[in-house]
């Protein structure tokens, strides 16, 4: 068999059949998209959830945290992160993305906001309600770089084989 | 309410005419003792000051499930991006309102289940029945905070719950296009729905008590026998499942005449198997509402006995299949069936056993309480023999478990994302332990078989893979105690607010858990044993009876039930959570010497700034839970969510970066002080067990914390940071008020540390913080977000 | 409601006890009366036995807006093709469920809003102040079908709010997850709903027509303009928007004690319009709802008074920006405003007047009374002097109209799907006709605003364009009469039940119509020139006022407002349509002597066969629409709704071609007669003016019509076939019964067509119809549903 | 110019924004596709509606009627379909979904119900609605030919202009 080409748009239907929201919903974008897009960015901020901590997963936090985007760790994240020797600061998904919509937040750094959010590692329903408050109430840019399509990104991949998944995060931080 | 001037003229009294000035319209109770205090049965603007206070520091944050409406046939309208529907809302409004429209839900749930038993109990037992709740002198805490009058026989609760049918028709109306189009009012609406909630659970569960001889205070109630694996199978098994334990007092009473408790497995599912519990410890349990669909498809149950909330709306496509009879006893729920109240019990018996009508509705409680245990043992034979279940034998097993394509269609209708596919390759291939896992995540919803292209059964595979584990599921339930008794406040109190007593950690709520029932255990063992009370009821109380330690006890058999530092109190069944809000309120009445008849405001106050109890809904799905939350919020009791929660739409969460949202006011003299983020939250979430624990500690600091309270506090949510999550948090410092905050053992390093990373200010000889801490402990400091109550100031 | 027993002491009469035997828990209505009838204020499943009869025939067909659910957090949940959820509800009971809670809503809008109406005016006027509608002795006709009681004073219908909130409640908790599963009996829930709304309405118009002595039974009460083109704007203009009349009546007395109607132009809008003209006919209405946000955007109106229901959720955004104050009177409406009730007038005054704050609440409605003019007469110049509006110039909107570039989102974003971007181009080359066509199709959401990639103010534009238009919209409506008075049953009832009267259509509800406010005009013409009698209310009944013939008349100038044939009722605000509903019970008790007396099904049964009564919704977007319409059916009268209707989710729909749905029992001796499919459906939609017409004649179709009855109705609905749908209907002849039903001048051509086209035997001597018709006419025929109304027949 | 190709699934978005009714919604299909589907139906229905009437649209009813496709003409579109001979059948939208939905009905013919109901020239949000309930409570064919795209179809048209709409129609009739 010829090696397949990774293309992470494909299956791009909400990983909770009904978490349709409307009529605004994520593009699913290539692996290298994504990292451009990241790679962009001004402010972002990488958000990792509980399962950021896997093996594989937990390398790319590294290599993205390396290359200068600051890590909060929600979930209980931080335990693995903190082991890695990863600089990241603990926070609350829920209490986090409420802050990100407060226009008076400095950011962990107290430079200011943020104005792109990346997505990775979380409790998949948790996440998507999540991306909701900031999709419908603020301007931040949501990237969903998880393993499932999140229609409340505004770009996230499709779902993915846990194989495929390592190899699009590797695609992703190639670009950064 | 209104006041209605009115004329009587009594019967048989014929020529007399009695003029009374003023009648209180919907009750007597009134007649008896005027409402008392500033704001007696509010309407819905009458605490809203305190509302806009609560809702300016802990802002409501929205997390739609939905970006669109579809309330009115105007739209439905599409509020991306917080955009205006046709009737000039916005997606944030839409959103506070759909909060307050589930809050209301649960609240009507509750107090319609209050209403439907009062209506009940009076029939039988007469209004003038005295309320009997134990040793206490505040029998009805909030009743007497919220209605302003302290009601002695059940009747007095009909004019309470007159009230709570008037508030939340008049909520219902705002739900209305067209109504409110304001987020924050809607929020007021929201905690005004979970306060009156909190009234009419209270209601639901005192008459039951008075009545029905439950427990009463008791803190070494019996335990009950919990688990899927306490079944005795062999005897007919007659399963009562819902909230609404009228009917099935009944089928006791008939059953302890008539000596059928050695004849019959009397099980209850869901709360009505609490409450079955706490008025007979015969009955046992068979778990959380999780359990509801695996329980009816293993085939065992020989007759279903429903009234309300919390029953399985597919029921009789599932019993029908498997010619369990089901008997409706509450029009709540009648699932089309025929309506029998005014048939001969031999006739019902016929058609239900004969399978020519799948179930019957019965509103007759005498006779439900006969039919019931004849059918079922009418039934038990005719199953038993055909040997009816659901569940695949071990070579339909395997073929299942093969016919799976691994398409993963399952995994997506799942709601807790499951893999699923991968168990039943594993199973293809003898292995079960994938399954066994996922038997107890598995919420047992049924979603995933709608969805399997190959038609699998997949809900039966699960159990039937797990039926090792099923068959070990045994555990203790303490039975629900009902209150707690003013005594144990007066002893208690005083550890609580001094802090010897780290906190009150209530665990309620449903099984919709992320990952297993299991961690509801080791959260409750994990605070317990850091001396936290904690306090349980509903479904939770169950799960956490599920589990040993080595020695083959449940919590509930190590810990004891008083309302005492390191005890495990269950209150009961859902509306039970009352007593646990009421709880907070005594201390306030009994221990600060408050008065608390009509006065909402000055009470929730002093719990949100004195009392550092939190609420812990981990599974929470029901509407319900939000408006028990809801509830405990207007009262200022923080609350934690699962990772679930977010779907409830609404949080109230603080910002402790934010410095201006923490001024309160000392009321010796009116003075603003400006204080550390406590309680930090008012409505959050989280996303694993190692998360919660921390916050959970953290959530019962309060302002007025005095100085070994604060090191208590401060040293189990720095060990639980430790332990879960790694590390000391990084906010650890903005609870030390002075060196005494500190916890013993850890304070030279933790003054290192100020020093260090925060710049504060040591004197290493006296050991002493100089410069640093944002306030001074004061010990008389006495802390309120109401200026109205400090001394010389007027709002 | 629960009977309670209990003890009165009563006070300065200190040592006196009276011992009472059963006291209504909540009221005392009761004391005085003994609730009468089969099913007095009816449980939830006491009418469940009429509900299966209904929808057994009209089979609920369900049409969802979304194919999820997102009740609780359990889910949300697929249930696309009819699926499961994870609590096992399938797709057909959520949309019932769904359709249930929304008529709910509607109902706790209208009791809502009755109950704080009653608080009001029993406060105001004594419970004792006694009702007065007019010449009737059913003063309360579904107070007396529904509760079985008499009421004589407002303070009488305490006990039935209580009655009707506690049922909304008990609705209300079955909405939460896991509880009721059947379709079937969420349709019997909601059916049970729509007719506690009724009461509720019912109580609503009652008491403010008795206190606030509005017209009572008035034909010939006044004529008020309405219209955007009325109002003098050189007055300071006061606008009342909303409902709820209580705080405005304050104002029209003040306003009345100090000469102030020349100085202030005083105009409503939305029902409390209607209300304010039914008091004072110096009130001037506006319009609709749908021009609400129309109005405000002019910049006319000076000040703002808003209660409740239908009020605008974005009004603080729009009229900050246009500084118009806003003065929220009502608790369900707050829009996050400062609570002033305790503060000092002139301070209010200053601080709205100067735009320190865009509005207050206020409580206290003397306050409001003396407030609200003294504080539009110091807006008025302040405003007027700045030119404030909305609207662009003749400029700007040239300007405006040219940057549209024709993309087309607006048009996707309105809900009507109208034509913006080619009347855009349009008005960019000088051509308004587009607009001012479309400015009566438009609805005033102001939805599509939101979407313009060129942040157009598309509907300022719209309402820019047609100035000339709006300058002529100047209409009467004959203020609201209130109920049908006995004396007008009397005479018109046999006229009724002969069907010399046709029918009665009520056209009703809101003015969400598909293409434009003229087609209620036309319908409303086109059936009062057939002599059907027309009914109306709420803003349907505003809009049949803004149109006028040649000779520049309103219908209401042009047909008398009695209740007989060819005449046009306004019956008043949305609450009055209970007097709809109840006209057909008085029809009922008046002309055929029925004992209405807590004896609904057998009322209902007597409409649903007898009384040609049908009711049109044609613009019907509100929760409350379908409250009133689902409230009509359980009472057997079929509603029409436009073609936004389905929306709604549920519809009500016979099968004519199912023989065995239109059997009936002859009361006279119970047998089965089948009948022809009359009404043909209870709740059903159209898509258009030419298609509703004939289908509102077929639905006056009745098993009980005589020949002369049958032939009128036939002829009609013959006429109105051939004449909007171009031909014969295919279903004429399933209503023939004998050549005597056949329409008179079509006789012999009718004939021809049943034996050619239907082979129906026709003896030509005698012009008589030997074979075909499925029965007989039978003059004493006694149609009914209900078997235990036959003679010698027990159920 | 170059004349542009037809290609009617393009624009497919529902012609009312906050029309999203959940995860099944309407393949976007070609009009040859749409024509073939309609021509392999063993009973189809041709729902007609108000606007079937129009000019233009009403010659693609008399076509697809001569080719034997029974006509249900709902609205009042039955006015302008006898004016022009067309043979077809006057019923309710509402209630004929109704009928649609009842296995004992026998259709219009008698010989029993439809497999696959074509829908054109109605009022766009109402005919939505009452494909919603063919949709979720039926396993009958529903394919839009109308001129703006419907989700609750199971093929539909993208939102087409006037002039793309008759040839697109055109197009279809040409299949059968
Ligand atoms: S309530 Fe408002 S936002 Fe919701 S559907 Fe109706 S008009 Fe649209
Ligand atoms: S039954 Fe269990 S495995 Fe199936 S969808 Fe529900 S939670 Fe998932
Ligand atoms: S949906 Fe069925 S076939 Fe597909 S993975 Fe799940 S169990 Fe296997
Ligand atoms: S709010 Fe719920 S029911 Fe309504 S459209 Fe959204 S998901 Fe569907
Ligand atoms: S109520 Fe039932 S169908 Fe609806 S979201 Fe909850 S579990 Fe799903
Ligand atoms: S304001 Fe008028 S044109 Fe604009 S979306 Fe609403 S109805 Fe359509
Ligand atoms: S959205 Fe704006 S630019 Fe586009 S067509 Fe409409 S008015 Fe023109
Ligand atoms: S008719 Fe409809 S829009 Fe008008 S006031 Fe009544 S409910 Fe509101």
């Amino acid at each position: 068999m010829a090696a397949k080409v990774l293309d992470t748009t494909k299956n791009a239907v909400p990983f909770d059949r009904a978490n349709v929201p409307g009529p605004k919903i994520a593009k699913a974008v290539k692996a290298e998209v994504a990292g451009k897009f990241i790679s962009k960015a001004k402010r972002p901020l990488l958000i990792v959830g509980t399962a950021g901590g896997d093996d594989g997963v937990i390398d790319v936090v590294k290599s993205m945290a390396e290359k200068g985007i600051p890590v909060a760790a929600t979930g209980n994240s931080i335990k693995r992160l903190k082991e890695e020797g990863i600089d990241a600061t603990y926070v609350n998904l829920h209490a986090l993305v409420s802050y990100l919509k407060d226009p008076n937040w400095k950011g962990f750094d107290g430079e200011g906001g943020y104005d792109t959010t990346i997505f990775l590692g979380h409790t998949y329903y948790y996440a998507s309600q999540l991306m909701s408050t900031l999709k419908n109430f603020t301007k931040i840019k949501i990237i969903s770089i998880d393993r499932h399509y999140h229609p409340n990104a505004q770009q996230s991949f499709g779902n993915l084989k846990p194989d495929d998944f390592l190899k699009a995060l590797d695609v992703v931080v190639a670009q950064l | 309410m209104s006041i209605k001037k009115g004329r009587f003229t009594i019967e048989n009294l014929e020529n007399v005419q009695i003029n009374i000035g003023s009648v209180v319209s919907s009750g007597k109770a009134e007649e008896k003792e005027i409402p008392k205090g500033l704001t007696p049965a509010p309407e819905i603007h009458e605490l809203r000051d305190w509302d806009l206070k609560l809702l300016d520091r802990y802002e409501a944050a929205y997390s739609p499930v939905c970006d669109m409406c579809c309330y009115c046939t105007y739209g439905k309208c599409d509020l991306t991006g917080n955009k205006e529907g046709a009737c000039g809302i916005n997606m944030e409004a839409h959103q506070a309102r759909e909060a307050m429209l589930r809050t209301l839900t649960g609240a009507a749930a509750h107090s319609g289940h209050g209403r439907h038993l009062l209506n009940n109990l009076i029939e039988r037992f007469g209004a003038d029945y005295p309320i009997d709740v134990g040793p206490s002198d505040i029998k009805a805490p909030l009743t007497q905070t919220i209605m302003g009058i302290k009601p002695e026989t059940i009747g007095d609760f009909v004019p309470v719950l007159d009230y709570v049918e008037e508030q939340l028709t008049q909520l219902l109306a705002t739900t209305h296009m067209g109504q409110e189009g304001s987020a924050i009012d809607f929020e007021s609406k929201a905690l005004h729905a979970g306060m009156v909630d909190h009234l009419g659970m209270e209601v639901s569960d005192i008459i039951q008590i008075s009545c029905l001889d439950m427990p009463k205070s008791q803190e070494d109630a019996p335990l009950a026998d919990v688990g899927m694996g306490i079944i005795d199978s062999t005897k007919p098994v007659l399963l009562c499942i819902g909230h609404n334990v009228a009917a099935v007092t009944y089928i006791m009473d008939y059953m302890e005449e008539h000596d059928l408790f050695d004849k019959i497995e009397l099980v209850g599912l869901c709360c009505t198997a609490h409450d079955m519990t706490r008025v007979n410890d015969k009955a046992k349990i068979v778990g959380s509402v999780s359990k509801q669909l695996k329980y009816i498809r293993s085939g065992i149950p020989d007759l279903i006995i429903v009234d309300e909330q919390c029953v399985r709306a597919d029921m009789m496509r599932e019993t029908s299949k498997l010619h369990i009879p089901v008997i409706a006893t509450n029009d709540k729920i009648m699932y089309g069936l025929p309506d029998r109240t005014k048939d001969d019990i031999d006739d019902i018996i016929r058609d239900l056993s004969s399978g020519d009508q799948p179930g019957a509705l019965l509103f007759d409680y005498e006779k439900v309480g006969e039919l019931a245990p004849k059918l079922v043992m009418k039934m038990a034979p005719i199953r038993k023999e055909k040997g009816i279940t659901a569940l695949p034998d071990d070579d339909e097993f395997k073929k299942l478990a093969s016919s799976c394509t691994m398409c993963g269609a399952c995994v997506i209708g799942c709601p807790q994302g499951l893999d699923i596919d991968k168990a039943m390759e594993a199973a293809a291939g003898g292995d079960l332990t994938l399954f066994e896992e996922l038997h107890d995540k598995c919420v047992g919803c049924g979603r995933c078989e709608f969805d399997c292209p190959k038609s699998i059964p997949i809900l039966n595979v699960i159990e039937k893979a797990a039926q090792k584990v099923i068959r070990e599921e045994k555990g203790k339930v303490r039975t629900g105690r009902g209150q707690v008794g003013d005594p144990e406040i007066r002893e208690e109190g005083v550890n609580l607010v001094l802090g010897t007593t780290p906190g009150i950690v209530a665990i309620v709520g449903c099984p919709n858990y992320p990952d297993g029932s299991r961690d509801i255990y080791d959260i409750a063992e994990e605070m317990l044993k850091r001396s936290y009370i904690v306090v349980t009821s509903g479904c939770s109380a169950m799960d956490i009876g599920m589990y040993k330690d080595d020695d083959g006890k449940t919590l509930y058999e190590r810990y004891g039930g008083r309302f005492l530092k390191g005890n495990l109190l269950n209150t009961g069944s859902c509306v039970s959570n009352a007593h646990i809000s009421a709880t907070t309120i005594k201390v306030a009445a009994i221990f600060a010497r408050r008065d608390i008849n009509g006065n909402f405001e000055e009470i929730a106050d002093y719990v949100m700034n004195r009392i550092g109890a939190v609420g812990l809904a981990w599974g929470a799905y029901s509407q319900k839970a939000l408006s028990i939350g809801t509830g405990c919020n207007r009262l200022g009791i923080p609350v934690v969510l699962g990772p679930h929660g977010p779907k409830y739409r609404r949080a109230y969460l603080g910002k402790p970066y934010d410095k201006d949202k923490w001024n309160l006011f000392d009321a010796r003299n009116g003075s603003v002080v400006n204080v550390e983020p406590a309680p930090e939250h008012m409505l959050i979430s989280a996303e694993t067990k190692a998360e919660v624990l921390p916050m959970l500690a953290k959530l019962c600091f309060r302002p007025g914390d005095n100085n070994l309270g604060r090191m208590i506090k401060l040293t189990h949510y720095i060990e639980l940071s430790e332990k879960y999550l790694g590390a000391l948090p990084d906010d650890w410092h903005v609870y030390v008020r002075s060196e005494a905050d500190l916890p013993l053992a850890k304070r030279e390093e933790l003054l290192k540390k100020l020093e260090e990373e925060h710049g504060w200010k040591i004197d290493w000889d006296k050991k002493k913080i100089l410069e640093g801490p944002a306030r001074k402990v004061d010990v008389s400091f006495q802390p309120t977000n109401v200026l109205r109550l400090c001394k010389g100031a007027s709002e």
